[in-house]
């Protein structure tokens, strides 16, 4: 049957959510940090999918679980970047960096 | 599935998300065609109403037996009623002070999103409480995240706001991207998404590989968990976004938003996670084991909590870290787990619940009235409006734990649960009492403000609008009747919900 | 006696609180008159009831239950897990209840130095005195600890408030150290509760009296509570090291805050170990009769040496009360009979003596503004009925026979005496250097030159001779007719004894 | 004799009425000072009589239960106790009338009678006390009587101090008496003075404990009767009025250190120690007082370092076993020193000063108190047939015949001091020119002498009840069924009584040289280091000063130290590091969105890591 | 593991992928990073389809390659894109950062590198479109309804917070 094992879409959904979550806590770029969660976001997919045709009970669950991921992140990248635009329209700037007015 | 089929099924009990959902849609249709020039308050009014039914209907629901519709995806439980009955009180209690919120450049052109947004938030944390399937689970969380994010923001000329919903947003993110992973590795161990699917099938492990694996999961849930409820070390978003958002938002984030949270922790944690042995059929359950780091995380949010609250001069910043405080004395209880569980975190959650949300409302309406968020501005308070300030004292020492009040009962519980169970947490207990203790300080400074310091300007006269009277009222009344009279609550619980006995059903 | 006359008596000053209610803010006479008045029905209630016990009849009549916290399932825990709302007293806590209540009274009349915002200043004393009373009628550990900590916000307030210069720093020393006791305190009590499922304090007495074989707790567990408990109650007592923010409050707090706490509060702290810590734990107290012991005389000579170079009266005043709360742990360390009851004497006797010393400071403070020894002197000349009974009150204080503290001392060390021959009597240098510093303070304000013009400067008005003289003469009753206590402790002692078994 | 109870409560009658009432009174509260204190002295010379015909009495009930002991509280009539009834009673009551002469115009003249009720009232009680613990209550408040009327002229610096240290001094006594007094009950079970003596004579218990127990009663005594080294005080108590320093610091409260150890004399002999530390102090007390008492200039103080020797008199012959020698000079000296210091107060009330170098010549101008001054002098220097000499003469004999022969010898030499320093008082006082500044010196009214009268003829008389010569009547008497007090009569070679009177006459024969003839120079000792070193009081003051109140103070010093950096500094230490945790935590906060993140992952990964590590799930 | 054409193909996505994701940690422009992202998106719609998730490949490139990416692009077109500097991180966190993701990669890759649970034939290609339509509406129509409020309340929130209202208030004073 398959070639290619479980672990190896594993370790694939693994090494892109590592990826993932080290840019979006390194980026400066908000919009980067924004696309480096959906990035993580589509790691757990890879996951979810992957399990759902090797996993213990294979089902179309894994399927739908990932769509409703997908639905899930797109909202959040829209309501994301009218975050951003929002507050470009208030600081001119979209550094992470420079968005740090409430602290201590 | 035919119609028939679908409608074979018991919808009655959804009920209270059916009214929170016609509500929502009623409130944007209604935003939509209502003339500019008509007040939005009457939609709040409106919301106000339609949490009430809710509330309503789901009084009439209590008293069955577990209820399911559609294999789990809904599950109408006395645990979710006894908390639902949570999330909709404080929700009605929010949104009494939201309709009294009049930030300094105006709301009115988004004050119908904000009502509605609210109830869409709600609804998240309604199906957030009420099922047994994780997909549904997931999507309650984020329906409540994504809301929460645009409500934090939502006031977009301020800048304090953007920037709140921003940081709410980047980590809401993060955290949802660690919960989703760890999500998928439970459902890949498992093969099914329906809990108590997922308890049958983990209850027979024994390969220690997928026991592991599992275990690894059952942090990335927490950790990601831990931050809608603000728990360490998810918790540092939580000052910057309760400081710069609304203040009604910040209200419904550290109370109805943190409910929520625990909700979904405690249901993910004791049907999945407590169900699985680590070696073998019978043994000791993974969540026995990883109990010790949940009592670790409970243990570094309390003392983060307040600690790092004596050093704060804003008020909204204060309660930011009294709720993270609070948070890991709720964590505490989930770290126990006695028998006494979901009783302690009710009552919890409960008390704190109204002391919190009444705290709220004074604040609102302090911050409002002088335009700063600076403790100072309590100075005197005794003086200018003694009402208030008594009212604000009572919430005070209930969160401090003050006997008399709920807070103190609720700690009573959760330190009796602590220490029933064998081995009993002392270390545990003793932190949360060392740092209660620390909260003294800061809480009563807040005392020392409105009490022994002078006003600045004696001028200022408070008007109480309506819509926080009331709030402050049956906060009052709440905090100090379930203080004085706790079988009240309690009663009610053992009553009316059988220990939560099906909760495993 | 009949239905919930304990309830009436410990809740009776809230009618007060309800009435003050409806007092407008600035009728000084009015809010002082009723303030005064609300702490007569307990007065007579406890008074009512010591009597009708010297006269024979069974306090147990008075004991009071009813439901209040269920925890868990009761169908599946029945009892366990219960707190009650029990109310109840023994010769002692009766004993407590009365001194409770009259020094309210007192210190209400006290009260008429108090120069703003009288209403709330009434309010906080008022719910200040029913913890205090509260605190002594429970029956029950977690309901004890709730009148406990009822004490702690009014204190703070009224510490904070009313106080002198300082007041703040002192009413949040006073907050803190009393909130890590209360909270240590909580935990004894919870780890209790949680292992037993009941706080009855009698119930708890006969589970762990019968658990000799460890199964509810581990020896060192009973020991680990005990220690605990000791620094609980330790703070509020104070026991050295915990003793500072007691300076701070009786310094900075006024006169007639300070009678009730230098009176009441402290001795809660005697009271619970006395009632709790050697009820409930007799064979580990036995254990640490030698530390207390010791503890009680480093309290003593410690105290009595800071005392020694004090220059403001207060404080004094501070150390002597640090300094004869030794004797308290001097005779509770004795373990035997003569230690418990000089104990549990000297917490009635130093409660009367130091509510009269401190009611004398406020009497004098309130006309000279001072009580820095060097500033004051010659007091007898312009004053000489406060001055006596300052002198009186000293006597008293450093153990004068034919006044209470006398009785309480002697029997305290009569009783270590008996067991550490050598440590009493390094003890007993205290008592010496008690007559000093008293001396040294109280002549120097009392006798001596004059600094200054005592004209228009009235000695003892009409209002003021009342505490003074009730406090004076309990005192010398006590002294001179010790039964008044020794019978209706007798019941208690034996019950104490039984449990140590000696 | 039942109610013999009754004697005290007339004094406190006097107290209580006068300190409420006295007020309104004013002067005439001396009546009735006097009259209760009259009561008191008839009512006890009852009791004598009877005493003379009837047994000991004694009554009691419960005072104060501790478990199952009671302590008991009542009155015991026997011999000691009712002769000092008599005496304690009779100067309170000449006191009382004198005072009304001597503080007539004293604005706080009822203070000063109430004090004085309440004074007789406690000595009263002191001695009718059946046990050790009654006997310790009104100890102390002998003591708070003495401290009142000591300071009784409050304004006065001075006699501030002189009131402080009174009461601190003999607190020191007194704790020692405390200390003993509970010993003793832990061995006995008892206070009671009979249940004492019969467990000491059954050997119930042991002997160190009896030594240990009687030397710190002794200690008591020590501090009341002001032997050395506790002996400061009684000289400075001297700044309160004069019938006080009569009746409190000569006749009665000092000597009740000596009536404690008569009282417990059973005790002390049961310890050979412990008696030979009451001679040896006793002995010591007398010669150092005496000595000190040769160059003293302010007349009361001659007298007082001259009571201080006497009481050491006292207690050497109670620590030879001379019980009734003890007793003996203690009614004896009760009368004389009681006449003496009346007579010094009628001195001083005259003229004003108590200076004897300002004094001289009053002889002519005190025609009733020079002659009445003379007799106490005589009967105190034990001049043949003043009650002095038997009573001295006793001691002596006690001291010899106990095997003291150093203590002996020593005693002779203070006797010649006492003679020596006693008559130099007179002649400075009475004898040689008048001086000019003394011109209105009158005498005092007949209130003030007919007590001193009254006294002189016991000064005189006194001495009579127990003699060689005459029968031993009192020494029989007070031992009378009680062999463990000794002999009431010892027998002592007839050559000690001629060395006594010898002595005590060369004494009066330099004195008169020195200071009435002035046959030999006045500053025969002035310049040398000597008369420097007695006239300091050999600096005793000082080096307690030097030592005991700077070694407290340091202490006390020191423990301030520790409250304020050690107990604060801990407490400051912990609240610091708290807030300065909430600083750190707080300035972690930076604001910055990703560290949030990074915090919350790497908190992530350490638990995660950990878990594996630790899990045990790697193989 | 055999060498087959699916392998190869899981191979080469997988590449794509991560070196996809690498160019996006390492890219200096951000309209770059973002077109290397599109790369990732698209090879991961590949691995779905390996997977048998030919519906969700779609899905993927749709909203993934498709809408997200635009609405990134929007986002920076709107906002100022032009800025590429990337200010010093403090190395102190990059590092720990570092060393938690690989604590977390291995941790997890030790727990993963030989799971296998069997295969099981599967039907998930057959279909799959239908499959998955069938249990969303049947199954899955509570979460999939409750999808559809939380995209409303995304798409008003986005309109209301993105909504550029400041000319109106212009022209109102």
């Amino acid at each position: 049957m398959s070639s290619v094992p479980l672990s190896a879409y594993l370790a694939l959904g693994l090494i892109l959510f590592c990826i993932g979550l080290y840019g979006a806590l390194t980026k400066r770029n908000i919009i980067i940090v924004l696309i480096s969660i959906e990035l993580m976001l589509n790691a757990a997919n890879i996951n979810l999918v992957a399990f759902s045709k090797f996993g213990v009970m294979p089902s179309i669950t894994g399927q739908i679980f990932a769509l409703f991921v997908m639905a899930v992140a797109a909202a959040e990248v829209a309501v994301g970047v009218a975050i951003l635009i929002a507050l470009y329209r208030n600081r001119n700037t979209v550094n992470i960096d420079e968005v740090n007015t409430l602290k201590h | 599935m035919d119609l028939e089929t679908l409608l074979s099924f018991k919808w009655s009990i959804m009920t209270p998300e059916f009214i929170i959902l016609g509500v929502i849609t009623l409130l944007s249709l209604l935003d939509l065609f209502m003339a500019k020039s008509v007040n939005r308050k009457l939609l709040g009014w409106l919301g106000l109403a339609g949490i009430l039914g809710a509330l309503i209907s789901l009084l009439s629901l209590m008293g069955n037996g577990p209820e399911t519709i559609l294999y789990d995806t809904f599950r109408l439980d006395s645990f979710a009623i006894a908390f639902k009955l949570l999330l909709l009180i404080g929700a009605a209690l929010v949104f009494l002070i939201a309709i009294s919120y009049e930030p300094k450049e105006g709301l009115n052109e988004y004050r119908g999103e904000f009502y509605y947004l609210f109830l869409a938030a709600l609804l998240g944390a309604m199906m957030m409480s009420s099922s047994g399937d994780l997909i549904t689970l997931f999507i309650g969380l984020e329906l409540l995240s994504i809301s929460s994010y645009i409500l934090a923001g939502i006031r977009k000329k301020h800048s304090g706001s953007n920037e709140s919903a921003m940081k709410y947003v980047v980590n809401g993110g993060i955290s949802t991207s660690i919960t989703i992973f760890g999500m998928s590795y439970v459902y890949g161990l498992t093969g099914t998404t329906n809990l108590l699917d997922m308890a049958r099938h983990v209850i027979t492990l024994a390969d220690s590989q997928h026991i592991y694996l599992l275990g690894l999961a059952f942090f990335m849930i927490f950790v990601g968990l831990s931050f809608k409820v603000a728990t360490a070390p998810f918790h540092m978003w939580a000052p910057d976004v309760y400081q710069g958002a609304p203040t009604p938002v910040t209200a419904f984030l550290s109370v109805v938003s943190k409910t929520a949270g625990f909700i979904l922790i405690v249901r993910i944690l004791m049907v999945i996670f407590y169900n699985i042995p680590t070696e073998g059929l019978g043994s000791m359950p993974l969540l026995i084991k990883v109990q010790d780091y949940i009592a670790f995380l409970a243990a570094a949010t309390m003392i983060i909590g307040n600690v790092v609250a004596l050093r704060q001069k804003n008020i909204k910043r204060l309660f930011a870290y009294s709720s993270i405080a609070q948070a890991g004395y709720l964590l505490v209880v989930v770290a126990s787990m006695s028998a006494f569980l979901f009783d302690t975190l009710w009552f919890y959650l409960g008390a704190y619940l109204f002391m919190n949300l009444g705290a709220f409302a004074i604040i609102q309406l302090i911050t409002q009235k002088t335009g700063s968020e600076d403790i100072a501005e309590f100075a005197g308070l005794y003086r200018k409006a003694p009402i208030l300030a008594i009212a604000m004292a009572v919430f005070i020492l209930s969160l401090a734990g003050i006997p008399g009040t709920a807070g103190f009962i609720g700690k009573l519980n959760i330190f009796m649960g602590a220490l029933v169970v064998e081995p009993a947490h002392y270390v545990l207990v003793s932190i949360m009492i060392a740092t209660t203790v620390v909260s003294y300080f800061y809480y009563f400074g807040v005392m020392v403000q409105m009490f022994f310091r002078p006003a600045a300007n004696d001028e200022v006269k408070f008007k109480l609008p309506a819509g926080l009277g009331v709030v402050i009222g049956v906060c009052v009344f709440a905090t100090i009747l379930f203080g004085v009279a706790p079988n009240i609550a309690l009663d009610f619980l053992q009553g009316n919900f059988n220990q939560f006995s099906d909760f495993f059903q | 006696m009949n239905f919930a006359y304990l309830s009436i008596l410990v809740f009776s000053p809230l009618l007060g609180i309800i009435a003050l209610l409806f007092v407008p803010k600035a009728k000084e006479s009015v809010i002082k008159t009723v303030g005064f008045l609300a702490t007569l029905p307990a007065l007579v209630l406890s008074l009512m009831a010591y009597f009708q016990y010297r006269s024979g009849s069974s306090l147990e009549r008075l004991d009071e239950m009813v439901n209040w916290i269920q925890f868990g399932n009761p169908n599946r825990l029945g009892e366990l897990f219960s707190i009650k709302y029990e109310l109840g007293v023994d010769g002692f806590s009766l004993i407590m209840l009365v001194l409770t209540a009259i020094l309210s009274t007192l210190a209400a009349i006290a009260s008429m130095y108090i120069k703003k915002e009288w209403k709330g200043y009434f309010m906080l004393f008022l719910l200040l005195e029913v913890g205090m009373l509260g605190v002594f009628a429970a029956e029950n550990l977690i309901l004890f600890f709730i009148f406990f900590e009822i004490t702690l916000i009014p204190t703070f307030f009224l510490i904070g408030k009313w106080g002198y210069f300082e007041k703040e720093k002192a009413a949040f020393s006073f907050l803190i150290y009393n909130g890590l006791g209360s909270a240590v305190l909580l935990i004894v009590i919870m780890v209790l509760f949680a292992r037993t499922g009941t706080s009855n304090i009698e119930a708890l007495t006969s589970i762990l009296a019968a658990d000799s074989s460890s199964l509810v707790l581990s020896e060192g567990g009973k020991m680990g509570l005990l220690i605990a408990m000791l620094i609980a109650f330790g703070v509020k007592l104070p026991i050295f090291p915990l003793h500072s923010w007691m300076v701070r409050v009786h310094v900075q707090a006024s006169p007639s805050v300070v009678m009730l706490h230098a009176g009441i509060l402290l001795k809660i702290g005697a009271y619970g170990i006395i009632r709790f810590g050697m009820g409930i734990f007799p064979e580990q107290f036995q254990d640490l009769a030698v530390l207390i012991a010791v503890l009680g005389v480093v309290n003593l000579l410690y105290g009595a040496f800071l005392a020694l170079v004090q220059t403001d009266f207060k404080m004094v005043l501070a150390y002597s009360s640090i300094s004869h709360m030794g004797i308290v742990l001097i005779g509770l360390g004795a373990l035997n009979e003569a230690g418990i009851q000089g104990a549990i004497f000297q917490v009635v006797s130093h409660g009367l003596i130091a509510a009269l010393l401190f009611f004398l400071v406020g009497v004098f403070y309130e006309r000279l503004q001072t009580s820095n020894i060097p500033n004051l002197g010659g007091l007898a000349k312009g004053m000489p009925i406060t001055a006596g009974f300052l002198l009186a009150g000293a006597m008293a204080s450093l153990g004068m026979p034919g006044m209470s503290g006398f009785v309480s001392e002697f029997m305290a060390f009569l009783g270590l005496f008996r067991e550490m021959p050598v440590l009493a009597a390094v003890g007993a240098l205290g008592i010496i250097l008690t007559a000093v510093y008293l001396l040294r303070a109280v002549l120097g304000i009392t006798y001596g030159k004059a600094h200054r013009e005592f004209a228009g400067i009235t000695d003892l008005r009409k209002a003021e001779w009342v505490p003074a003289l009730v406090l004076l003469g309990i005192i010398v009753l006590i002294g001179v007719y010790p039964s008044v206590l020794t019978e209706p402790l007798t019941s208690t002692l034996e019950t104490i004894m039984l449990g140590i078994g000696g | 004799m039942e109610n013999a109870w009754i004697i005290p409560l007339f004094p406190l009658l006097s107290f209580l009425f006068l300190i409420f009432f006295g007020k309104r009174l004013k002067e005439a509260s001396a009546y009735i000072g006097i009259l209760l204190s009259l009561a008191s002295f008839v009512y006890s010379l009852l009791v004598l009589f009877e005493r003379f015909t009837s047994p000991t009495h004694k009554a009691e009930s419960v005072w104060l239960t501790i478990g199952d002991v009671q302590l008991t509280a009542g009155f015991e009539v026997n011999q000691l106790n009712a002769l000092m009834l008599v005496i304690v009673s009779l100067v309170s009551f000449l006191v009382h009338t004198y005072s009304k002469g001597y503080m007539h115009g004293d604005e706080r003249f009822h203070v000063y009678y109430a004090y004085l009720g309440l004074f007789t009232f406690a000595m009263l009680g002191l001695v009718l006390s059946p046990n050790l613990l009654q006997t310790y209550i009104f100890w102390e408040l002998v003591g708070l009587g003495s401290f009142l009327l000591i300071g009784f002229y409050f304004y006065k610096e001075e006699a501030k101090k002189a009131a402080k240290k009174a009461f601190i001094m003999t607190r020191i006594g007194d704790v020692g008496l405390l200390i003993g007094m509970i010993l003793l009950f832990w061995q006995v079970g008892s206070f009671e003075y009979d249940e004492i003596f019969a467990a000491v004579e059954a050997g119930a218990v042991s002997s160190t404990m009896i030594t240990l127990t009687a030397i710190l009663i002794f200690i008591g005594a020590v501090g009341k009767s002001g032997q050395f080294p506790l002996h400061t005080w009684l000289p400075d108590a001297m700044e309160g009025p004069t019938p006080v320093s009569a009746l409190i610091h000569a006749a009665t409260m000092v000597a009740a250190g000596v009536y404690l150890v008569a009282s417990l004399f059973p005790l002390f002999t049961a310890s050979e120690t412990a008696l030979m530390t009451v001679a040896i102090i006793g002995a010591f007390t007398a010669i150092f007082a005496a000595s000190i008492g040769l160059v003293q200039k302010d007349i009361k103080r001659v007298l007082a370092y001259s009571t201080v020797s006497q009481l050491g008199y006292m207690m050497l012959a109670l620590g030879s076993a001379g019980y009734v020698a003890g007793v003996f000079h203690l009614m004896t000296h009760a009368f004389f020193k009681a006449l003496l210091f009346l007579a010094a107060g009628s001195v001083i009330h005259a003229v004003h000063t108590q200076d004897i170098e300002k004094m001289g010549g009053l002889w002519k101008k005190l025609r009733v108190t020079g002659p009445l001054f003379l007799i106490g002098t005589l009967a105190i220097s034990g001049v043949p047939l003043f009650s002095g000499f038997f009573s001295k003469d006793e001691i002596l004999i006690a001291a010899w015949a106990h095997g003291n022969t150093v203590l002996f010898w020593l005693a002779v030499i203070a006797a010649f001091f006492t003679a020596f320093y006693m008559f130099r008082l007179f002649f400075m006082v009475f004898s040689g020119e008048s001086r000019s500044d003394m011109k209105h010196v009158k005498e005092s009214p007949s209130v003030m002498t007919v007590p001193m009268m009254v006294l002189a003829i016991l000064a005189v008389v006194a001495g009579y009840v127990n003699t060689p010569w005459f029968g031993t009547f009192l020494g029989d008497w007070l031992t009378e069924g009680n062999p463990a007090l000794g002999h009431g009569h010892i027998e002592g070679p007839s050559w000690i009584m001629i060395v006594a009177t010898v002595v005590s006459l060369l004494g009066i024969f330099l004195a008169w040289l020195i200071y009435s003839k002035r046959s030999l120079s006045r500053d025969w000792l002035g310049a040398s280091t000597l008369y420097t070193i007695l006239y300091n009081k050999y600096y005793i003051d000082e080096l307690y000063e030097l030592t005991v109140l700077k070694v407290t103070k340091g202490l006390s010093l020191i423990l301030r130290f520790i409250e304020t950096f050690i107990v604060e500094g801990i407490v400051k230490g912990v609240s610091g590091a708290v807030s300065g945790l909430g600083h750190l935590g707080s300035r972690f906060q930076s604001g910055q969105i990703q560290r949030y993140g990074a915090v919350a992952f790497v908190g992530l990964a350490i638990l995660i890591v950990v878990f594996a590590v630790t899990g045990g799930y790697l193989k | 593991m055999t060498l087959s054409g699916e392998f190869f193909a899981f191979i080469s996505l997988a590449l794509v992928a991560v070196v996809g994701g690498v160019l996006l940690l390492n890219l200096t422009k951000v309209v770059h990073m973002v077109l290397a992202l599109v790369f990732t998106f698209v090879s991961i719609a590949g691995i779905f389809i390996l997977l048998s998730a030919e519906f969700l490949a779609a899905v993927q490139i749709l909203i993934y390659s498709g809408a997200i990416t635009i609405i990134m692009l929007f986002g920076i077109m709107l906002t100022r894109h032009d800025d590429t500097k990337e200010p010093k991180t403090g190395l102190l966190r990059k590092l720990l950062l570092f060393l938690g993701i690989l604590g977390f990669a291995f941790a997890f890759y030790i727990g993963i590198y030989n799971l296998d649970f069997g295969e099981v034939s599967t039907t998930l290609h057959e279909n799959n479109t239908e499959q998955i339509g069938i249990a969303l509406y049947s199954k899955y129509i509570i979460p999939f309804e409750l999808t559809s409020v939380l995209l409303l309340a995304a798409l008003v929130g986005a309109i209301v917070l993105s909504k550029n209202d400041q000319e109106k208030e212009a022209k109102k004073e």
